[in-house]
């Protein structure tokens, strides 16, 4: 299974580590427990186009948010998260 | 003792001795002559049978080349009964049952713990209005995909006294369902490479001691003389320190544990229906009522689901949309048949691998999930590399062993690493799910709790702490103690 | 004081030959210099005009100017070698980007000789044809679980950087992967 | 009278190399280029084999992988082989290949009486007894199941050769090298595209080998040679033989196994003998060819029986006659063919028999002109003879009944030929597509449609275009549409012409031929012993569904992968279920396409290489100071310095007394070290740790506790405030990835507003904590431009200085409860600072200490490391739950409060001590005494020289109010109790004098 990073380009799978469900968004830290809970240990785990979070450990070490159909694997997109997702679209709008 | 006649032939339940004997129906089914005949005798094997004289079989010859045989069990008898006959006289395993409109229970999932489930109610709790339904042909999902260990070599209490109930069921399943379910007790041996390793297994050993469980801790020489062909050379990366064995524990053939259930549970009358897969739930209100099949709408009273990695998929059609639960690709590897090489269960320490060589001769090997979701049935080439460099440095010698067979199964990967199975979470159904990778070694314990479950309405002591809400209460079973990341139980 | 800068054993890299060839480098500094999407422009803008290059560098190309090599690393990161931190931050405020001492994390290897796409291909899952890794290409990957950086000098010149700890063993398991390029 | 070396043809050995090798004991002379198979039956030897459950004796039926039956052991010792196929052996001299799962020799095979008792042993016989006698009649029983069961026998010595992995890059991978594969790679190749053609074979070619077709005029094989020679000479194109593409994954990436020197009697030093290639293509060429068929019919496994074209490839490519009178049983016009091919060569064909009523009559008319008779409307019923064919039996057969109508006649036989139609070979289509698509016309399945992540073609035989032209065109339009795939603008070139056109293969419907009033042993898996019976009482026992077909009687499972037995199977089990092939299905094939070796896969990465190892700048000190080394993870840590001959506990003791009284100096450069930079470091560590981390001034360190989102504890280290903007954070060694993984997962993911960079610098910093009462005096003797004094530098104060002229960041923590300093500093001079210290310490008799000695001195002050915080603990479980702030929320904080975590029955952080003054074992239970129900268990021990007692940490259920209370520590894997009491798990020092004086 390849991913394309877009710091790195095109890369085997085996360079990257999965961190879950990309899908959720982390609650304010000062949120309630059930908010909490659902966050932490709740899952939708679809049959189909599933949104994730990558971690490039064996590579750039950007964190990447990839949409992936966990039934062909087959990749429909990767996108940097946070700060260095910010400064890619300044840059790519240049 | 229940007297009860279907169409084609006639079923006695036998009391207590809890065995199948009944002469379901034969291929064509006809003339009352049969019928009564089939009574008499069965009475007679009975009485036999109940005072153990050896295993009595009367072959009936009618005319032509058409025969009946009697009695339906397994053994070397009849074995040696039909081989004479060309073996024309054996029955189906297991009817092909159309589905009724209503039962006592439908069990949704043709796996093992799904057949189980129905065995168990039928033969437990004289439940026999039970249908299990089974999207594809039964034993096509995980137990006919794992590396078929079974052991009850675990730390937590909860945990251990669960898989502690099945061994005690696996020690005499194959008499229960009258078919050899191979269960070799070869012992699993789990290595440690450094002192912290041996200190870990002694807590799990002692904690399995205090329960009863046989444990034993090994050293290095112990290791090295129960299997002579690992690496112990000054050239290992991780040598070898010890190892906590559970000589118990082995292995069983998958195929006959799935097979043996559904045998045994036919005959006790459960209609076990293949290819009919669960499209909806039928409510009233906020109960579970039945179920929408691809082969029509089934009442039932009570409805278990037992569908492992596709638990997500089939919840969410009665509108669960989300669980503590993740499916994950599991992949399991198997070599060209050999002569016996390794002799037990092993586990590596310093990396994720589990080995064993099967009665046919292949080594049946795994390690860790590929580690993203899947619902694919297969997986990835770094995975092969993980595990099988993890074997070959293990046991040098199997470098020019060859793979022949790669594939994978869906793990329902729960939150904490341990099962559920409960009453809920709609009233009328029951779920049993979460099983990672330990659901072949519980498919015997999970029917039999599942069935307690569904049975009484209310879990059984077993099964009380595998609840659904365990993880909002903090009361979570976290062997690994890695936390709630599925991936990484 | 004995100069421990290059962990790997002498004699490792004892059998080059014209195929192909290992050995140690001493690169003097590595300095990270990390910023955020408020200071993403002032960061380039000095980068740039210490390197002098027009525009800013897509991540995974480095440029030179002397000794001193620029990788963007990362979109809000660059990596300068053989520039001293102090001149990397050069008139940079806290504020603006954080500058990160790195020159005694990595080891250094040049790896060279026509043979060296192939070696590399041994346990990298990259296409290093000149096409798909011009000159000029900054690799970030693994080798054996170990992650590296490797910089394209030449069409047959690579040196890849490596975390310190794990050098001297790398280093053998490059000697030993070398073999067969190296024999007869 | 059977098979033998034809005097000419034979166009792949040299006659001129005669090659010595060895079988079953006996000394054979081949010659170079043939192979096991090709030499042994040109010395008519073809009984080399037993089969798997009834022993029935087995020769070679095909040329290549595809073998199912002539399956020997090579070598012995370490490169001791089981399972190899015959055909795919090629002979070096030297070679010793002996049979395999015979006793006691191959002529005389005791275990042959299963054949006897064949009704016995039906399909799944072994579910149905065994049992009768409990688990102790199983396990009796099973020992000899499992010496009977098992092919060959493997090596129990290490491998001695090396295996590598390479990863290969392609615009067109080209799988296979027949007409249609050599199309495909050459269109591609004109035209400018990255070509990689494999070839599983040891030569390109494929059926053109053995081909009497001419293309373009030139006999296929020359054009063939041509086509290579030209691929050869192009710097885009990649040919590799005896390659085999095994697996097809996500996103094209393929698996394949490269036999580098399977053909020499060893590989040369430094050479591979297996290289596992995994190749990313762009686009992917399917030419994988197609199986010839074998067909059902009573004693189909004799020596002797072979696939009609394997017949011709054995006489074209290695010279060698099957038999003198072999007769050919055929349902398609290929096998009059391969006959006519075999006359030409001069093997001398006398019979055909084809069970069709009316056949091609040019073919008939070409049949009596070279005078062999075809008898249509018949079949070949049964084969006599035991160790090879004796003879046949010719009946009639009815196609639409698919019955025998006669007794026939008995025909003098040395050989069976047969074709039963051709297979597509699916493999890898199947593997990476859709479900196959059942062809009637072929009776065979051709590949489904590609998944949306895998991209290939399928063309030749493979995708069912059998007629050689049509094949050679098929083969150019895939290369021509790989190559515009792959972004590459193809050039089109005329398609060579081929004289003649191919026979038709399309086959009569029938594949096997159910013997007269039932007797006979008509095989479907050869290897397995499968029979026709063996389905059809499948059938009976409701095994319906292809999987349980398949599981039951375990078809398709041997070594040959179900390539000869799964179209048989399925047409048995669809005339069985009375329904259309299409509707039964076919399994999905799963990788690998060929067996391939673990060593392969594993490459280098095995032995001492396993994993790579890490090591701290100071190592070589230890090593040469004696030290005894410990594997923590990757790392390689020193445990303990013996001293003449000191046991551990010895040296332990000696070490950690001398902290205790004077000091020591243990190296801590193994910590996680993470720079957290930025304006809004501080905000960044107040929400990742669990106790206050605004206020921290500069210079100053600080213990922070980290959780998971579960409010479980996680990590915990100290963090140093080295100016406004820059903290050092330190994890534990075993964590270190996983903090840095998390902490940039939460950073991106929800907080990426906050100005913050992190960075490892687990390798930048060497780090050596010297720890004693003195250790204040050794560093002041050494330690320039920093003042140590107590006042000037008070407990957890951080400092810059420097140790000659090197600079040093040196902070007063305290991990072994005494007066304690670590230094840090850049990782190039650890060794020189650890020297200067050590040096320094020399009138203060310092001494090195190791992670042994370490946890004496943590478990005396109850500090918790990881055999605490296991994953289960909370703050409070481990008496820190003052470190959780009330007055900020935290990563975990919302979770903390969950029902169970704030029971009082939880596993409590506690001191114990032995009340038999002697060792108390880690991983003990620990129980209120009379009872055996665990409360807790013992986490780690040690002998403690300040207490002069044998103490313990534990976790214990309601630890905290049971101090006092006397316990037993039950070790029954050792059949150990042990009178043990409960205190405060911080024995020595409690107030901390000792730390911040």
């Amino acid at each position: 299974m390849r991913i394309g990073c877009p710091v790195c380009g095109d890369r085997d799978a085996h360079e990257f580590t999965y961190q879950g469900d990309g899908s959720r968004t982390t609650p304010p830290l000062d949120a309630d427990q059930d908010q909490w809970f659902a966050h932490v240990y709740e899952r939708t785990n679809p049959m189909g186009r599933h949104t994730e979070c990558w971690l490039h450990t064996g590579g750039c070490r950007a964190v990447l948010i990839v949409e992936r159909d966990t039934v062909t694997h087959e990749i429909f997109s990767v996108r940097l998260a946070g700060a260095q997702a910010a400064i890619h679209d300044e840059e790519a709008g240049q | 003792m229940a007297l009860r006649t279907s169409r084609a032939g006639a079923w006695v339940r036998c009391g207590s001795v809890g065995e199948a004997c009944s002469s379901p129906d034969h291929a064509n089914g006809n003339g009352g002559v049969i019928r009564t005949a089939s009574i008499f005798l069965m009475f007679l094997r009975k009485i036999l049978y109940y005072h153990h004289i050896c295993e009595l079989w009367i072959i009936v010859v009618r005319g032509g080349d058409e025969a009946l045989i009697l009695t339906d069990r397994y053994s070397v008898l009849s074995l040696l009964g039909e081989a004479l006959r060309g073996n024309r006289g054996w029955k189906r395993a297991w009817r092909a049952a159309e589905p009724k409109p209503q039962y006592d229970v439908v069990i949704v999932g043709g796996g093992g713990h799904g057949l189980a489930t129905a065995y168990y109610l039928a033969r437990e709790h004289g439940l026999h209005r039970v249908a299990v339904v089974e999207r594809g042909w039964i034993g096509g999902g995980n137990v006919g995909r794992n590396t078929t260990i079974v052991r009850s070599n675990y730390l937590l209490p909860e945990n251990s006294r669960f898989y502690e109930k099945g061994m005690t069921l696996w020690e005499q399943l194959s008499r229960d369902l009258n078919f050899n379910v191979m269960f070799s007790q070869r012992g699993t041996l789990n290595l440690a490479h450094t002192p912290g390793q041996m200190d870990g297994y002694a807590r799990r050993g002692n904690a399995m001691r205090l329960e009863g469980i046989d444990a034993e801790l090994l050293g290095r020489e112990e290791v090295r003389k129960m299997v002579p062909d690992m690496d112990y050379s000054d050239q290992a990366r991780f040598p070898i320190a010890g190892g906590l064995l559970q000589p118990r524990a082995g292995t069983a053939r998958h195929d006959a544990v799935a097979w043996g259930f559904a045998r045994a549970a036919d005959r006790l009358g459960v209609d076990i229906i293949e290819n009919c897969e669960v499209t909806g739930f039928i409510r009233s209100g906020e109960r579970i009522t039945g179920v929408e099949t691809t082969r029509g709408r089934i009442h039932a009273g009570k409805v278990g689901v037992a569908v492992a990695g596709s638990t997500s998929e089939v919840m969410r059609r009665a509108g669960i949309e989300r669980l503590p639960i993740e499916s994950h690709v599991l992949q399991a590897f198997v070599s060209e048949p050999l002569k016996p090489l390794i002799d037990t269960v092993i586990t590596f320490g310093a990396g994720h691998l589990y080995i064993s060589q099967s009665d046919k001769g292949g080594l049946v090997f795994g390690g860790d999930i590929d580690g993203y979701n899947s619902w694919a049935q297969r997986g990835n080439m770094p995975v092969h590399e993980d595990v099988i460099s993890s074997a070959v440095t293990l046991f040098p010698n199997l470098a020019r062993v060859r793979l022949l067979r790669n594939w994978g199964g869906i793990m329902d990967m729960s939150m904490d690493g341990s099962p559920i199975i409960t009453p809920g979470p709609l009233p009328g159904m029951y779920l049993n799910s979460g099983w990672c990778y330990g659901g072949f070694k519980a498919t015997p314990a999970s029917g039999w709790c599942f069935a307690w479950t569904i049975a009484r309405d209310a879990p059984h002591d077993l099964n009380a702490a595998f609840t659904l809400d365990r993880f909002a209460k903090g009361r979570v079973l976290d062997e690994k103690g890695v936390g709630p990341a599925p991936e990484l139980h | 004081m004995a100069d421990q800068s290059a962990p790997i054993e002498d004699g490792c890299f004892d059998r080059n030959n014209a195929k192909l060839s290992l050995s140690v480098e001493h690169p003097d500094h590595l300095v990270q210099i990390g910023f955020w999407p408020q200071s993403a422009a002032k960061v380039h803008k000095a980068v740039a005009t210490r390197f002098k290059s027009k525009k800013t560098m897509p991540p995974g190309q480095f440029v030179s100017k002397g000794e001193a090599l620029c990788i963007r690393s990362a979109f809000d990161a660059y990596l300068l070698i053989n520039v001293d931190p102090v001149a990397a931050r050069g008139d940079l405020s806290p504020d603006a980007c954080a500058v990160t001492d790195l020159s005694h994390s990595r080891a250094a290897i040049a790896i060279v000789g026509p043979a060296v796409e192939r070696f590399l291909n041994c346990d990298i899952a990259i296409d290093f044809s000149l096409e798909a890794c011009p000159v000029g290409s900054a690799v970030q990957t693994s080798m054996h679980h170990i992650p590296v950086l490797l910089l394209r000098h030449a069409p047959e010149r690579f040196v890849l950087y490596v975390y310190r700890s794990y050098a001297r063993d790398l280093a053998g398991w490059m000697a030993d992967m070398a073999s067969p390029f190296q024999a007869g | 009278m059977s098979a033998y070396r034809l005097a000419e043809n034979g166009h792949l050995i040299d006659r001129d190399k005669p090659v010595s090798f060895r079988f079953n004991g006996q000394t054979y002379s081949g010659f170079d280029g043939d192979t096991l198979a090709s030499a042994l039956l040109a010395q008519d030897v073809q009984h080399i084999a037993a089969s798997f459950k009834y022993h029935r004796p087995r020769g070679v039926m095909t040329a290549g992988s595809q073998e199912p039956s002539g399956v020997v052991t090579l070598r012995s010792g370490g490169r001791q082989e089981p399972n190899c196929k015959a055909p795919e052996v090629e002979i070096c001299e030297g070679l010793d290949a002996h049979p395999q799962n015979v006793w006691p020799s191959l002529g005389f095979d005791i275990q042959a009486v299963n054949g006897l008792l064949s009704p016995i042993f039906a399909a799944g016989f072994y579910y149905k007894t065994f049992f009768e006698a409990g688990q102790t009649g199983w396990h009796f029983f099973e020992r000899f199941i499992r010496r009977a069961a098992g092919m060959g026998e493997a090596s129990r010595l290490p491998d001695p050769d090396r295996y590598e992995r390479a990863n290969g890059f392609a615009d067109v991978l080209v799988v296979g090298s027949g007409a249609a594969g050599l199309a495909a790679a050459l269109t591609a190749a004109r035209s400018g595209a990255k070509v990689l053609m494999a070839e599983e074979a040891a030569h390109f070619g494929g059926g053109l080998l053995a081909s009497s077709a001419t293309i373009n005029g030139v006999p296929a094989r020359q054009w063939c040679r041509e086509t290579v020679l030209e691929l050869t000479g192009l710097p885009n194109v990649t040919l590799m033989a005896r390659t085999a593409i095994h697996g097809l994954f996500d996103d094209n990436t393929v698996g394949a196994l490269e036999r580098v020197a399977d053909h020499k009697a060893q590989p040369e030093p430094h050479e591979a003998r297996h290289r596992h290639w995994t190749i990313h293509a762009g686009q992917i060429v399917l030419a994988t060819g197609a199986f010839e068929r074998p067909m059902v019919f009573d004693g189909n496994d004799r020596p002797g029986v072979m696939l009609a074209s394997a017949a011709v490839q054995y006489a074209a490519c290695y010279g060698v006659a099957i038999g003198r009178a072999p007769v050919v049983m055929t349902n398609n016009d290929s096998g009059y063919q391969s006959a006519f091919d075999l006359r030409a060569l001069g093997v001398p064909i006398a019979t055909i028999v084809d069970p069709r009523d009316t056949v091609d009559p040019a073919l008939l008319e070409q049949a009596a002109s070279l005078s062999v008779t075809v008898r249509t409307g018949h079949v070949v019923a049964s084969v006599s003879g035991r160790k090879g064919v004796k003879g046949v039996r010719i009946a009639p057969f009815d196609v639409r009944g698919g019955q025998l109508t006669g007794a026939g006649e008995h025909l003098e036989a040395d050989a069976v030929l047969v074709s039963g139609g051709w297979t597509p070979n699916i493999n890898l289509a199947s593997q990476a597509g859709g479900k196959p698509a059942f062809d009637a016309e072929l009776q065979a399945f051709l590949p489904g449609a590609p998944r949306p992540n895998v991209s290939f073609v399928s063309c030749g035989s493979a995708a069912g275009v059998f007629d050689l032209q049509s094949a050679l065109a098929s083969g150019q339009e895939a290369g021509r549409s790989a190559t515009e795939k792959a972004g590459v603008k193809p050039l089109t070139t005329p398609t060579p012409t081929v004289e003649p056109t191919s026979p038709d293969v399309r086959p009569a419907a029938v594949f096997d031929i159910p013997p007269r009033r039932g007797k006979g042993k008509c095989f479907v898996d050869f290897q397995h012993d499968v029979t026709a019976s063996d389905i059809a009482l499948a059938h009976r026992e409701g095994y319906v569904s292809v999987e349980h077909l398949k599981r039951y009687t375990t078809l398709g499972m041997a070594i040959d992968q179900g390539k000869n037995a799964n179209m048989n199977a399925l047409t048995l089990m669809a005339r069985a279920q009375d329904r259309p092939i299409e509707e039964v299905g076919t399994t999905r094939f799963r990788p690998p396409y060929v067996p391939l070796s673990l060593g392969a896969i594993a490459g280098r990465e095995t032995g001492r290489q396993f994993r790579p190892v890490r090591r701290s700048p100071i190592h070589d000190w230890h090593v040469s100071n004696d030290a005894v080394m410990l594997n923590t993870g990757p790392w390689e840590r020193p445990r303990y310095y013996p001293k003449s001959g000191e046991t551990i506990t010895e040296a332990y003791i000696r070490e950690a007394t001398t902290v205790r009284k004077g000091v020591g100096m243990v190296d801590v450069s193994f910590l996680g070290k993470i720079d957290v930079q930025g304006p809004d470091a501080a905000e960044f560590l107040n929400r990742v740790y669990s106790n206050a981390f605004l206020k921290l001034p500069v210079g100053k360190a600080r213990y922070g506790l980290m959780l998971r989102e579960d409010g479980i504890v996680y990590d915990d280290g100290t963090t140093w405030r080295l100016s406004e903007h820059q903290y050092l954070m330190t994890t534990t060694t075993a964590n270190a990835a996983l903090v840095l993984a998390k902490m940039e997962y939460w950073h991106a993911t929800a907080w990426p507003e906050l100005r913050v960079k992190l960075t490892s610098l687990t390798d930048q910093w060497a780090g050596m904590a010297v720890a004693g009462p003195d250790s204040r005096a050794v560093l002041q003797a050494v330690v320039t431009d920093l003042a140590l004094g107590a006042e000037d530098f008070g407990f957890m104060a951080v400092g810059n200085g420097r140790i000659g002229d090197i600079p040093v960041t040196i902070a007063r923590l305290s991990f072994s409860g005494e007066l304690a300093y670590e230094v840090f500093t850049a990782s190039h001079h650890g060794l020189a600072v650890w020297e200067a210290i050590m040096a320094a310490g020399q009138d203060f008799d310092i001494i090195p200490y190791g992670t042994e000695a370490l946890g004496t001195l943590r478990i005396e002050k109850g500090h918790v490391t990881a055999t605490e915080i296991d994953g289960r603990t909370t703050a409070d479980d481990l008496g820190l739950g003052g470190l959780c702030s009330k007055k900020k929320s935290f990563i975990g904080s919302a979770l903390l409060g969950r029902e169970a975590l704030l029971e009082n029955n939880r596993l409590q952080l506690v001191g114990l001590v032995s009340k038999e003054s002697r060792a108390l074992l880690p991983g003990a239970h620990l129980t209120a005494s009379g009872s055996s129900e665990s409360a807790g268990h013992v986490t780690a021990t040690t002998y403690s020289p300040a207490l002069e007692r044998y103490i313990a940490l534990g976790l214990l259920r309601r630890g905290r109010e049971r101090h006092g209370e006397t316990l037993t520590a039950r070790f029954p894997l050792r059949g150990d109790t042990h009178e043990i009491e409960v205190v405060n798990p911080v024995f020595f020092d409690p107030d901390g004098s000792r730390m911040h004086g």
